[in-house]
């Protein structure tokens, strides 16, 4: 690769962050053109996470000056509610998608969560976990409201190494199936689950399926896993 | 005298077992013909559907999502398109969405019919399964005609269809909607108020509307336990909300809300709402339209995440995709509404017998496919 | 005790009444009877032309099969299969757009595109399709596509191919010789170089 | 037919063996052998004719078929000796953790508990092996032979499954024997006897002589025996020993082949019996429904034949209308339904024979 290609790339990148994407879809050169491409969509990514990181303290600021508007969306609301109560469970303050949150008074907020009227959050829609990278673990929840017709997400990320989150088992009786199956695909221990086993895998199966780092196991039961598809030589 | 206890057995219903509609297990404690104890183990049908859209393409997922669901793969589908059509902000146009409705509400008839002849054939009556079947194939030649295929149809794409719509196919539907609306009537003679069936279904299993929402059943199994909740109303996705219907809800019409009987019956009433639905949608079809309009060259979605609800026959089916911005999914969830309708299973089986244990299981209506995926 | 009495009559009138509904069925058998007699009736098969061009294709879900005179090598459904079910290896045609009569390697398309590649291998393994038709619509070619498709004349719609050994639903569809074929022409190419 | 008959028609027969032992064997094993066949037989034509007519109530065209050969036979006629042949000559496994000699015991028990309620059936004028002068009491005592055989089965499968389906068949067919007996006592009272003949002699001249138009309380009690009877023969809507969707297959969950196929033929030989019991006790038997008319011997057994082959028909029929009972309505239904209904009905039949009688 010559230095001048380089060159060029950075230019056009620069460019093409600026909203310009004329000079990039000019170049002739297939290879030079997806070359482009993809460095400005890598640039496009690290700017996005910049940005996220950085309005967020504005936001939070301007929250505690007013008293909660009516006109806030449901997120903000619960974020000011829960700063309220649990002061300190909040891992950051963006509240545009979903509300991060720390592990450690989940159970309690998940309670409140239910119990609290205005929000009446009965129904734990959907409850996942991912892998987001860096060593951290990700369990979401996505929480509605029979009664209010309104939704919500959380987020609770947690270290690999000691990827424990408090069960809400107890309060959402169909979290004992979805945390089983979190827990089966991703590892995550939920403390409190009362009957926390694996629940789509086999009971000796070995590894966190979903997990970016997992790897195919070599054997099972004796049985050699095919890596080549038999016929294909 | 008091009741009598014996010694405790335990049983495995299946893996393979006639009822239990696909490969699961389920360990049942019992005291004679009395149940006290019911444990599903599940996973004999775990496809890996999740790791394997972390390795495939956005649209290399839409076949895995048709054999989660086998019995209404078209819902699957839908739900995932407009899932992904969120993430993308793409819009279709009307013809597109417009097939989409009827295809949807067609699988649901499809789907419906099979899940109450399974349930009748669970408590004993076999004709009527076999009258169902035939209705089904009637719909499924629709969709071969449309898709070239039957059962696992890959026809809603991310921004379109892969077909247009065949010649003839809005006369062939109206013709079978024709001939389906009496044959509800008589299926509902046949089974639904026969006397045996009502003893065998009415006030048994009985699940409460606060346990089912905790439990997160949905679908018509909710909606039996007189929550009126139907994501084609209350959260309308595509363009359901431009069409009169009614959510049926269990009234306890031979025993009380939320027994087997109600959730059979509100699956009755709701192929009459999806024959109304279809009537709306066949006369409001545009002619013009181009169903490959919105596809998009490459499926590479914006970074973020999206967790959109679509109503399957089976209850709320959730798509929770993950992009990290290239073509192939970070993570994939797929939130089953049969998955959460098992769950309830030890909650309102046990103290039950063994026969309604099974009765029990079939009125929930699950398909394994897409509990294990 | 009233309703002691009117259960034994609903069970009655129930019964009779779906006893009527089967007795209609059954007194009505040939009129409303549904079932084919498989092997000499066959389903019809579903009328419908749409497609790549609405004139002349039939949406088929059935075996894949590949117009080997087409096939420029692309690799497009390859990449499009969600089951790796489609397995293509080319070597670069020596000249371009030209016919080589010794494999039997036709130059250019229907579509009337030069190919640069020669295929030497393109094996579908139909154990494994999932007939989901993906691969059928990168083709730039219309070369693949489930039978009954362009070339319906050549390929009836068969829904019936089983094979006693499983390697048989193989399907390759590479011309035979074509890889040592060009293996020798290239060969002999750098030896005259 | 009794046996004395054939022995002395053997006799005068074979003059120089007269009086042999071995003529009276011969004596007692012709009716058996005959009565094989003809059960045989009839278990074909009642298969054949329960696929037809299941087939013909969903819709579809049941067995069917162009020639001998791959196809079984013009419309399927060859269907149920396929079905036999494939039975007879399947592998025989008996599970290793079986109780072996009950598990072998028990179909042909359940068989000979079939075949020998024949003995006392009257299928003429003049035909029939045994004319007891309790057969009525006879074969109802016979039939609840087989719950033993169905216990033993059930038990000696060492299954689950089996074993549930044994002890259900044991609660149901005990308890229904009782409104079956009851509904037959109303039989014995109006014709004074319990002899098969004499009660289908006792409906002499046509139809509205049957027992089953004496009066208004009989049609109760043919209801009652005729559903009574569905359950000791296991049928729908009383099939719970085998509820296929329940129990897997019940008590046969086990067996195969031969075995089950002798299971199999007790079920369809248990069905006639049943039949051919309320023909005799309520339609009159091989008595013609017209007063002077259509009443010569032949005649009778097409009367018979025809009365029992309609019942048959009915019970499948209802088979494939009706969903299955659950455990404990099947007996809510028998004590608490048929049982004082059966009781009150005596007490009417005799009432009205006392006052118009």
């Amino acid at each position: 690769m010559s230095t001048d290609q380089d060159k060029l790339i950075t230019e056009l990148v620069e460019k093409g962050l600026t909203g310009d994407m004329e000079p990039i879809n000019s170049i002739e050169d297939r290879v030079l053109r997806s070359k482009a491409k993809a460095a400005l969509a890598k640039a496009k990514r690290a700017a996005k996470s910049q940005e996220t990181a950085e309005p967020k303290k504005k936001k939070s600021e301007e929250k505690s000056s007013d008293d909660l508007p009516s006109s806030v969306n449901l997120n903000e609301k619960i974020v000011y509610m829960i700063n309220e109560k649990f002061s300190g469970s909040l891992a950051n303050e963006n509240t545009e998608t979903h509300i991060q949150l720390k592990s450690d008074q989940w159970f309690e907020i998940a309670t409140w969560l239910k119990s609290e009227p205005s929000l009446f959050f009965d129904s734990l829609q959907c409850q996942t976990g991912i892998d987001v990278g860096d060593n951290t673990l990700e369990a979401r929840y996505n929480f509605h409201s029979m009664k209010h017709n309104h939704y919500t997400e959380i987020r609770i990320a947690v270290p690999r190494k000691e990827a424990t989150i408090p069960s809400v088992e107890q309060i959402w009786r169909i979290a004992d199936w979805f945390e089983r199956e979190t827990y089966d695909m991703l590892g995550i221990e939920f403390s409190g689950h009362r009957d926390l086993r694996r629940i789509l895998l086999p009971d000796d199966w070995e590894g966190w399926p979903l997990r970016k780092d997992y790897l195919v196991q070599e054997t099972y039961h004796g049985i050699v896993v095919p890596k080549m598809k038999e016929g294909w030589e | 005298m008091g009741v009598v206890h014996g010694e405790e057995m335990v049983l495995n219903i299946g893996p393979q077992h006639p009822a239990t509609h696909g490969v699961l297990r389920l360990q049942v404690r019992t005291d004679g013909e009395v149940v006290s104890e019911v444990t599903p183990y599940l996973g004999y049908l775990h496809r890996c559907f999740e790791k394997h859209c972390e390795n495939v393409t956005y649209e290399q997922v839409i076949p895995f999502t048709d054999r989660c669901d086998y019995l209404a793969s078209m819902t699957n589908n839908f739900g995932y398109v407009v899932a992904m059509e969120g993430l993308m902000d793409i819009k279709v146009n009307e013809r597109v969405e417009h097939i989409r409705v009827i295809m949807a509400e067609l699988q649901r008839i499809a789907s419906h019919l099979l899940g109450l002849g399974a349930f009748g054939l669970d408590i004993g009556a076999f004709t009527p399964f076999l009258h169902m079947l035939r209705d089904r194939e009637r719909i499924l030649d629709l969709f071969e005609m449309t898709c070239g295929a039957r059962l696992l149809y890959n026809y809603m794409w991310v921004g379109g269809l892969s077909h247009d719509l065949p010649v003839g196919f809005v006369e062939s539907t109206y013709r079978f909607l024709d001939y389906f609306e009496p044959k509800i009537d008589e299926f509902v003679k046949l089974l639904v108020h026969n006397k045996i069936f009502v003893e065998r279904t009415a006030d048994v299993g009985r699940l409460p509307q606060d346990v089912a929402i905790s439990y997160g059943v949905s679908g018509p199994n909710l909606r039996a336990s007189g929550q009126k909740w139907d994501l084609r109303k209350d959260d309308p996705y595509s363009i359901y909300d431009r069409f009169e219907f009614d959510i049926p809800v269990g009234e306890g019409g031979k025993g009380s809300v939320g027994d087997c009987w109600d959730r059979f019956y509100v699956r009755v009433l709701e192929m009459k709402e999806s024959i109304k639905i279809l009537r709306q949608a066949l006369s409001s079809l545009p002619k013009e339209g181009d169903v490959y309009q919105s596809l998009p060259k490459k499926i590479r979605p914006p970074i973020g995440s999206i967790y959109k609800r679509t109503e399957s026959p089976r209850g709320d089916l959730g798509y929770y995709i993950e992009s990290d911005g290239t073509n192939i999914p970070y993570r994939l969830k797929m939130r089953s509404p049969a998955f959460t309708a098992l769950s309830v299973i030890d909650e309102i089986a046990a103290g039950w017998l063994l026969s309604d244990v099974l009765a029990i299981l079939g009125s929930l209506d699950i398909v394994l496919g897409e509990i294990d995926r | 005790m009233k309703r002691y009495f009117t259960d034994i009559w609903a069970t009655l009138t129930t019964i009779l009444g779906g006893m009527g509904i089967t007795l209609v069925h059954l007194i009505r058998a040939r009129n409303d009877n549904v079932t084919l007699q498989y092997p000499e009736e066959r389903w019809p098969r579903p009328e419908r032309n749409i497609g790549f061009e609405h004139s002349n294709y039939n949406v088929i879900r059935s075996r894949l099969h590949v117009d080997m005179d087409d096939c420029i090598g692309c690799l497009k459904c390859e990449r499009a299969c969600p089951v790796d079910c489609i397995k293509i290896e080319t070597k670069k045609a020596p000249n371009r757009g030209e016919d080589i009569k010794d494999i039997q390697h036709i130059g250019i398309t229907t579509n009337g595109t030069r190919k640069a590649m020669v295929v030497t291998r393109f094996d579908i393994d139909m154990t494994e399709c999932c007939y989901c038709n993906l691969c059928t619509y990168p083709c730039p070619e219309e070369c693949i596509f489930m039978t009954g498709g362009p070339n319906a004349k050549k390929h009836p719609i068969d829904y019936e191919f089983s094979e006693p050994d499983r390697s048989d639903l193989i399907y390759r569809f590479a011309k035979p010789g074509t890889k040592e074929g060009i293996e020798k022409i290239m060969s002999e190419n750098k030896a005259e170089v | 037919m009794t046996v004395d008959f054939i022995f002395d028609f053997l006799n005068q027969f074979f003059t120089s063996l007269a009086g042999n032992e071995f003529l009276l064997l011969v004596a007692i094993l012709l009716p058996c052998v005959v009565l094989f066949g003809f059960i045989t037989i009839y278990a074909l034509v009642v298969i054949y004719t329960e696929l037809k007519v299941s087939s013909f109530i969903q819709d579809k065209v049941g067995p069917m078929g162009q020639g001998v050969g791959i196809h079984a036979g013009k419309w399927g006629l060859l269907q149920p000796i396929a079905d036999a042949l494939k039975l007879l000559s399947k592998e025989d496994i008996i599970p290793s953790s079986a109780n072996r000699p009950l598990f072998v015991l028990a179909p042909f028990m359940i068989f000979v508990g079939a075949f020998i309620s024949f003995v006392a059936l009257p299928f003429g004028d003049s035909i029939i092996i045994a004319d007891l002068n309790i057969g009525i009491f006879y074969i109802l005592g016979i039939g609840s032979l087989a719950v033993i055989s169905l216990i033993l089965a059930g038990w000696s499968s060492n299954n689950k499954w089996s074993l549930y389906g044994g002890m259900r068949s044991a609660a149901q067919i005990v308890s229904y024997e009782i409104p079956a007996g009851i509904s037959l006592i109303t039989v014995i009272m109006l014709a004074g006897t319990l002899n098969m003949q004499d009660i289908i002699i006792y409906q002499q001249g046509g139809i509205f002589n049957w027992i089953l138009f004496d009066n208004p309380f009989i049609p109760v009690a043919f209801v009652i025996y005729f559903i009574s009877a569905l359950a000791e023969t296991n049928r729908t809507p009383f099939d719970l020993p085998e509820s296929e969707s329940e129990l897997v297959a019940g008590f046969v969950t086990e067996y195969s082949g031969m075995r089950y196929a002798f299971f199999f033929l007790s079920e369809y030989a248990n069905m006639f019996v049943v039949s051919a019991v309320a023909a005799t006790g309520f339609l009159g038997g091989w008595q013609s429904p017209f007063p002077n008319a259509l009443n010569s011997p032949g005649w009778g057994v097409f009367w018979m034949m025809g009365k029992t082959f309609f019942l048959i028909f009915i019970m499948i029929w209802i088979r494939w209308t009706v969903p299955r009972l659950r455990v404990d309505q099947l007996m809510n239904v028998c004590w608490k339904v048929f049982l004082p209904i059966g009781l009150v009905n005596i007490f009417g039949v005799a009432i009205w024979t006392v006052l118009f009688g």
